[in-house]
C-alpha cells in the first residue's frame, strides 16, 4: 500500500479519535497491513454514516461559543521531488469547520521536529489553506510534523506525520522533454555552423527590403546628394549594431562604385572605430582606397536626445536623398524617420525593438523586421556564425510550427468527435510543451 | 467656469483644424511648432473640464480584480516597482489604487523594486494611500502590515535568487530594519510563501522577466501593470495564463480604478487622454489627405 | 590570457545559469553567481559615473564646444553625491539606523523636486514628437503600413471612450473598445507571440554561441 | 508660493524650452539632469547593494559571521573599474565576461521555456470552441481561436529564412506580414497612448501642483 493511503487513513483515525475524546491527539502508528487499513477504512465508514445520522445535533453544537473547531486531516507529508533535497511539501485537508461563512477557524500553524526533538512552530496560515512548503530542511536529517486548526487561542493538532528524510535527485527529469527539445534545436545551430565552416552552401531566401539598397543608393547618385547610415544607438556589444554594420559593408560598396557621398554620425566611439574599418575594406574591395577617408565616420556624443539633435541637424543642413536606420533604436526612431520623412529622403529602416518598428514601418519606405534584419546580415556576409544560427533557428521554427499544427488538430478533432486516440495525441504534446511550475 | 472656458476654447481649436487641413492639402503644411501647440491644448484644456468619461472594464482589467477578490485577509502580496518616475503618471494610479485595494482589504503587502526609484514611488503610493479615512482609521503598522524592502541591483538575477530566498537579496528593508526582525517577514522565505506577485514595469527588468523566472520557474502566481508601450508584448502570457490580469496604460489604470472604486487620476486624466488620441488621428488623416492629393497630381 | 582566461569565465558563468535548471544541485552556485552579478552591476554604475566625470573634465580643461554646461553637470553631480552620501552616513550612524531616501531627507527632496522633473520632462517632449509625426511622417504608403495605421486607429479611439462617444447618438454598446480589446486579444496576441518565439530561437543561439565561445566580440575578439 | 514646487516647475519649463527651440537654458537643465541622475544612481547602488549587500554581508554589524565568497564579486567589480585605464583596460573584460555568460545561461533556458515551449503549448487550440452545458459553439472564441492559430502559423513562416516565399508557402508568408502589421498597428497606438501620458503627467503637475488651477 503506497504510504500516503496509509497516512490518509492514520490521519482519518486521528480525527475520529478527537471527535470521540475531545482532547488532542498523540502520534500514532500508522497500520502497516493491509488488513488493518481494511479494518480502519469500515470504522470510518461507519462513523461517518453515524455523524451524518446525527447532523442535525452536531449543526446545533455549531453555534456554542465554546465549539472547538475539528483538525486538519489527512496530513501527509511528501518529498518534493527533483530538488537538491532541500524541500519537502505538507498537504492537508481543511478542517471541516473552515467555511468560508463561518468564523471559527482563524486558520492554520505547521510544526516541524528534526531527528525526534521537540516540535517548533514553521508558519501561521490563513485558512482555507491546505499546504506548506518547508524549504528549510536538509537530507542529513529526518522530520516529521504535524498542522494545527487555530481558534482564538485555542489550537487542534492533527496528528503527527511519518518521518521523512528529504532526498535530492541529480537530474530534473520533470523537464526531460524541455531538455531533448532543447539539445535537437542547439544541436542543429551547431552543426549548421559547422556545416557553413566546412564551405557547405546555406539557402537563405532573399531579403525584401535588400533590393531596395541598389535603387535607393542609385537614386542618391542622381541628385548628387549624400547617404547618411545611422547604426542605431547602443554599442558594439549588440547584435543589431553588428548586423547592421554588416549591411553597412554592402551599402559602402555599393557607394564606392557609384561614387556617391556617405555620412555617418555615430553615438558610441567603438562603433566610430568599427565602422571606419568597415567602409575602408568596402572602399578596397570595390578597388577605391584612395576615396575613402576618415571624416565618412564622425563621433558626436553618447547622450540620446543630444545625439539625435546632432543628426537631426545634419538632415536639415545636408539633405541626404538616402537614409539608412539599422540597428537598435529607441524613442528616437520617431524622431529620426520624421525628419528624414521631411526631407524628402528615401529612407531604409531595419531593427529588432518590436516597440519601434511601428514607427519605422509607417514613416519609412522599406523596414527589415525584427529577425529580418538579422537574416540579411547573414545572407550578406555570409559568415558561418551567422549562416548557421540562422539555420538553427530555423529548425526551431519548423518544430514550433509542426507541434502546433499538430497539437491543434488533435485538440479539434478530440473536441469534435471525442475520440479518446487524438485526445491522448493531444494532451502528450501538451505535456512536452507545457512547463509549467506548480 | 474654468470648465466652460476649456470646453470653449477646445471647440475652437477642433475648428481651427480645419483650417490646417485645408492648408496642407494645398500643399502650405504648417510648422511643427504648430502642431505642438495643438497637442499641448488637447492635452491641458480637458485637465480644467469636469465631462465625466465613461470607461468601461475590458476582461483582462477583471481578470486581475477577479484574482485579487480570491485573495482571503491576511494574504501576501508582493508588489514590485519597476519603474522611474517618466513612466509614474501611467503606472502611479494603478499603484495608488492597487494599495487603496490591498489595505482595505487587509492583505498584508510587501514592497520592492528592482528598478533604483521603484521603492521611492511606492513610498509615494503608499503615503497617497494612507491619505484616505478608511485606510487611516485602521492605523496600519509598518513592518506588520506592509513593508519596503527596498532596491537591488542585479536585475532578473535578483528575481532568480530570490526563488530561493528572499533575505539574500533583501538583507535589510528599505528603513534597514534587518530582514528577520521584520515581523510580517518572520514566515517568508520565498515566492511559496506569498499569495500573489503583483509587478508594475516600464521595461526591463519587468513584467516579462517576472513571467519568465518568478511564474514559469517558480510557481507564483501573477498579475502586472505595464505602460501602454510595454503591454502589447506581454498578451501571449496572458493568454497562457501566466500572467493573470494586465492593466495597459492610462486607460488600464482608470478602469482598475473604476473596478475597486477608488477613482484617481487615471480617471481624471482619461479625458486628456481621449483629447490627446483625437488630436493624432485627426493629424494622420490630414497628412495622408495631403499624401494622397500630391500623389494624385503626380499620376 | 587576454582572450582565454575572459572566454573561460563566460563559458562556467553561462553553464551554471543553464545546467542548473536540469540539475538542482548548482542551484546553490547558481545563487552565488547572481550575489556576485549583483555586486558586479553596482561598480557598472559607478564605472559610468567615473566616465563622465572623466569626460566632462576633459571637455573643461580643454575648453571644447559647451564646457559651460559640463561644470553644471559636474556641480550637480557633486551636489547630488554629497547630499547623498551625508544623509547616508549620518543616517546609518543613528540608532536605528535611518536609511538615505526616507521621506523628508534632502536626497528625498532631490528625488521628488529635482531629478523627477528633469526626467519626467524629457520623456515627455516625445509627446509633441509623435503629434508632429503622425502630421508629417505616418503615410499609408502602401498595404501594409495602411493595415498598421488602420488597426492603430480602431486601438487609439477604442481604448479611449472615445470612438464610443462618437456612437454614442446611435447606441449604448461600446462596440469600438470591445473591437479594440479583440484586436488586442487575438490578432495582437498572435503576432506577438509569432515575434516572441522568434525572439526566444535568436535568444537561444545566439547564447549558445556565447557559451560556447563561437561568438567573442564581447571579449574583443571577432 | 511653495519653493520646492516652484524649482520642479522652473527645470520643468527649461527642458520645454527645447520645443521652440534649441537653447542655453534648455542645455543647462539637460547638463543638471545627467549630473543629477548619475549622482542619484551611484548613491543607491552605493548604499542599497555595495554597503548593505556587501559590506554589511561579509561584516554583518550584528558581529555574525561574514560570508566572504560576497568578496569575488566585489574583485570583479573592480576590475570592472579598470576599463577607464587605456593600457589595463583589456582585465575589465573579465567582469564583462562575467556577466555576458551568466545572463546568456539564464536567457538561453528562461527565453526558451516562456517564450517558445509555453507559447507554443498555448496555441495547440481547439479550433472549436464548445459550450461545456449547452454544447453548442461559442462563435467568438472559435474565430478568435482561428485568428490565433492562424496568426501564429503565418507569422513563424513570415520569419522563416529557408524557404524562398513562393506558391502557398508565399501566400502563408503574405497573411503572416498582415498579421504582424496589425500586430504593430496595436503597438503604435499603445505607444502614441503612453507617450501622450507621460506629457499629461507634465502638465498636471503645473497645473495641479504648481499653480493649483485644478483642484
Amino acid at each position: 500500500m503506497p504510504p500516503a493511503i496509509v497516512n490518509f487513513i492514520a490521519g482519518q483515525v486521528g480525527v475520529q479519535q478527537l471527535v470521540v475524546s475531545g482532547t488532542s491527539t498523540t502520534a500514532q502508528t500508522p497500520p502497516s497491513h493491509p488488513r488493518a487499513a481494511f479494518l480502519v477504512l469500515l470504522i470510518i465508514i461507519s462513523f461517518t454514516i453515524s455523524a451524518i445520522a446525527q447532523e442535525p445535533a452536531d449543526t446545533a453544537a455549531f453555534d456554542l461559543p465554546d465549539e472547538r473547531p475539528a483538525p486538519p486531516t489527512s496530513v501527509v507529508v511528501t518529498d518534493f521531488k527533483y530538488d537538491a533535497g532541500n524541500r519537502v511539501d505538507i498537504t492537508w485537508v481543511p478542517s471541516i469547520d473552515d467555511q468560508p461563512e463561518l468564523t471559527l477557524v482563524d486558520g492554520y500553524t505547521v510544526y516541524r521536529s528534526a531527528n525526534g526533538g521537540d516540535y517548533k512552530l514553521l508558519d501561521s496560515l490563513l485558512p482555507g489553506i491546505s499546504m506548506y512548503e518547508d524549504e528549510e530542511v536538509t537530507p542529513d536529517s529526518v522530520y516529521t510534523y504535524y498542522v494545527a486548526t487555530m481558534s482564538g487561542k485555542d489550537t487542534v493538532q492533527s496528528v503527527v506525520t511519518q518521518e521523512i528524510r528529504p532526498e535530492w535527485e541529480l537530474v530534473n527529469f520533470d523537464l526531460a522533454w524541455l531538455f531533448v527539445i532543447a539539445v535537437i534545436i542547439s544541436g542543429s545551430i551547431v552543426w549548421f555552423i559547422w556545416r557553413a565552416r566546412a564551405g557547405a552552401d546555406l539557402f537563405v531566401r532573399k531579403i525584401a527590403g535588400l533590393d531596395a539598397v541598389d535603387e535607393a543608393i542609385g537614386r542618391a547618385t542622381e541628385m548628387g546628394r549624400p547617404i547618411l547610415f545611422i547604426p542605431g544607438i547602443l554599442d558594439m556589444d549588440d547584435v543589431q549594431t553588428i548586423a547592421g554594420l554588416t549591411i553597412l559593408g554592402r551599402v559602402a560598396k555599393q557607394i564606392a562604385d557609384y561614387d556617391t557621398r556617405i555620412r555617418m554620425p555615430v553615438s558610441r566611439s567603438l562603433v566610430m572605430t568599427a565602422a571606419r574599418e568597415t567602409i575602408k575594406a568596402s572602399y578596397q574591395v570595390a578597388g577605391r582606397p584612395d576615396a575613402y577617408s576618415d571624416d565618412m565616420v564622425s563621433y558626436v556624443t553618447d547622450e540620446q536626445f543630444g545625439y539625435v539633435a546632432a543628426v537631426d541637424g545634419i538632415m536639415v543642413r545636408e539633405k541626404p536623398a538616402t537614409i539608412f536606420l539599422l540597428g537598435a533604436f529607441f524613442a528616437e526612431s520617431l524622431i529620426l524617420a520624421e525628419t528624414g520623412n521631411s526631407i524628402g529622403a528615401i529612407q531604409i529602416a531595419g531593427t529588432a525593438r518590436p516597440a519601434q518598428l511601428p514607427f519605422f514601418i509607417a514613416a519609412c519606405d522599406f523596414t527589415l523586421i525584427g529577425e529580418e534584419l538579422f537574416a540579411a546580415s547573414a545572407y550578406l556576409s555570409g559568415e558561418p556564425k551567422q549562416l548557421g544560427s540562422l539555420k538553427g533557428q530555423d529548425v526551431g521554427k519548423g518544430i514550433a510550427m509542426l507541434a502546433i499544427i499538430l497539437g491543434m488538430v488533435a485538440v479539434t478533432m478530440a473536441t469534435a468527435f471525442e475520440i479518446d486516440f487524438f485526445q491522448m495525441i493531444a494532451d502528450g504534446l501538451n505535456q512536452v510543451f507545457s512547463t509549467k511550475a506548480e | 467656469m474654468a470648465s466652460t472656458i476649456a470646453t470653449i476654447l477646445l471647440i475652437l481649436v477642433g475648428v481651427s483644424l480645419l483650417y490646417i487641413a485645408y492648408r496642407t492639402i494645398t500643399g502650405r503644411p504648417v510648422e511643427r511648432r504648430i502642431v505642438f501647440i495643438y497637442i499641448a491644448l488637447a492635452v491641458a484644456l480637458p485637465l480644467f473640464m469636469t465631462l465625466p468619461a465613461p470607461v468601461q472594464v475590458t476582461p483582462d482589467v477583471e481578470r486581475l480584480y477577479d484574482a485579487l477578490e480570491e485573495l482571503r485577509p491576511g494574504s501576501k502580496v508582493l508588489v514590485s516597482f519597476d519603474y522611474d518616475p517618466p513612466s509614474a503618471p501611467e503606472l502611479q494610479p494603478m499603484a495608488v489604487a492597487f494599495m487603496k485595494y490591498a489595505f482595505k482589504h487587509d492583505l498584508r503587502v510587501i514592497v520592492m523594486g528592482l528598478w533604483p526609484q521603484g521603492p521611492q514611488l511606492a513610498n509615494l503610493a503608499i503615503e497617497e494611500a494612507m491619505a484616505d479615512q478608511e485606510i487611516a482609521a485602521k492605523n496600519l503598522e509598518y513592518g506588520v502590515d506592509y513593508v519596503n524592502l527596498g532596491f537591488q541591483s542585479g536585475n532578473e538575477f535578483v528575481i532568480q535568487a530570490m526563488g530561493t530566498q528572499f533575505k539574500r537579496m533583501f538583507p535589510q528593508d528599505d528603513r534597514r530594519i534587518p530582514y528577520d526582525s521584520i515581523p510580517l517577514m518572520a514566515n517568508v522565505t520565498n515566492f511559496s510563501n506569498v499569495d500573489f506577485v503583483f509587478n508594475l514595469s516600464s521595461g526591463k527588468p519587468g513584467t516579462i522577466e517576472w513571467v519568465q523566472i518568478a511564474v514559469d520557474r517558480f510557481g507564483a502566481t501573477m498579475g502586472a501593470g505595464n505602460t501602454a508601450v510595454q503591454a502589447p508584448q506581454v498578451y501571449p502570457y496572458l493568454r497562457a495564463k501566466q500572467l493573470h490580469g494586465l492593466l495597459g496604460g492610462m486607460s488600464g489604470a482608470a478602469e482598475f480604478e473604476k473596478i475597486v472604486e477608488e477613482p484617481g487620476d487615471g480617471t481624471t486624466f482619461i479625458l486628456s487622454q481621449m483629447f490627446a488620441h483625437a488630436i493624432v488621428i485627426l493629424f494622420v488623416i490630414i497628412g495622408n489627405a495631403a499624401f494622397f492629393t500630391e500623389r494624385r497630381k503626380q499620376e | 590570457m587576454r582572450r582565454e582566461v575572459p572566454l573561460i569565465i563566460t563559458s562556467i558563468a553561462g553553464l551554471v545559469f543553464a545546467i542548473s535548471f536540469f540539475i538542482p544541485l548548482l542551484g546553490d552556485a547558481q545563487n552565488r553567481f547572481s550575489d556576485w552579478v549583483s555586486i558586479v552591476q553596482s561598480f557598472a554604475v559607478w564605472l559610468g559615473l567615473l566616465n563622465l566625470t572623466k569626460v566632462s573634465l576633459e571637455k573643461i580643461t580643454r575648453k571644447r564646444e559647451g564646457w559651460q554646461y559640463a561644470i553644471l553637470t559636474v556641480v550637480s553631480l557633486v551636489i547630488m553625491l554629497a547630499i547623498g552620501m551625508f544623509d547616508g552616513f549620518s543616517g546609518l550612524a543613528q540608532d536605528p539606523p535611518v536609511s538615505y531616501r526616507e521621506p523628508g531627507t534632502n536626497f528625498d527632496w532631490m528625488f521628488r523636486y529635482v531629478y523627477t522633473p528633469l526626467t519626467s520632462t524629457m520623456f515627455a517632449m516625445l509627446a509633441f514628437f509623435v503629434a508632429s509625426a503622425s502630421y508629417r511622417a505616418f503615410r499609408a504608403r502602401n498595404f501594409e503600413a495602411t493595415l498598421l495605421l488602420v488597426a492603430g486607429f480602431f486601438v487609439m479611439g477604442g481604448r479611449v471612450p472615445l470612438f464610443d462617444l462618437l456612437i454614442r447618438w446611435f447606441t449604448d454598446y461600446p462596440l469600438f473598445n470591445q473591437f479594440a480589446d479583440w484586436i488586442m486579444t487575438y490578432p495582437n496576441t498572435a503576432g506577438q507571440r509569432a515575434i516572441m518565439i522568434g525572439i526566444a530561437l535568436g535568444i537561444m543561439s545566439s547564447s549558445l554561441r556565447i557559451i560556447l565561445g563561437i561568438e567573442r566580440s564581447h571579449v574583443g575578439g571577432q | 508660493m511653495d519653493i520646492s514646487n516652484f524649482l520642479a516647475a522652473v527645470l520643468t519649463l527649461g527642458i520645454f524650452s527645447f520645443l521652440y527651440k534649441d537653447n542655453p537654458v534648455y542645455r543647462a537643465c539637460e547638463a543638471i539632469f545627467v549630473g543629477v541622475s548619475a549622482g542619484y544612481w551611484a548613491i543607491v547602488f552605493f548604499f542599497d547593494n555595495l554597503q548593505k549587500k556587501f559590506w554589511e554581508g561579509v561584516f554583518p554589524p550584528d558581529g555574525s559571521a561574514g560570508d566572504h565568497l560576497l568578496w569575488f564579486g566585489a574583485i570583479l567589480g573592480v576590475l570592472m573599474l579598470f576599463r577607464l585605464s587605456s593600457k589595463i583596460g583589456w582585465i575589465a573584460r573579465w567582469p564583462l565576461a562575467f556577466i555576458v555568460g551568466a545572463t546568456a545561461g539564464l536567457y538561453m533556458i528562461t527565453y526558451f521555456v516562456s517564450n517558445a515551449m509555453n507559447q507554443v503549448a498555448d496555441t495547440m487550440l481547439s479550433l472549436i470552441v464548445v459550450n461545456d452545458v449547452t454544447g453548442s459553439i461559442i462563435w467568438t472564441q472559435t474565430i478568435g481561436a482561428l485568428v490565433v492559430a492562424v496568426g501564429v502559423i503565418s507569422g513563424l513562416v513570415y520569419f522563416f529564412f529557408s524557404k524562398e516565399h513562393k506558391g502557398v508557402f508565399g501566400a502563408t508568408a503574405k497573411v503572416g506580414i498582415w498579421f504582424l502589421m496589425i500586430t504593430f498597428g496595436a503597438s503604435f497606438g499603445y505607444t502614441v497612448m503612453s507617450r501622450m501620458s507621460l506629457l499629461i503627467g507634465r502638465m498636471s503637475f503645473l497645473f495641479r501642483d504648481w499653480l493649483g488651477l485644478i483642484g
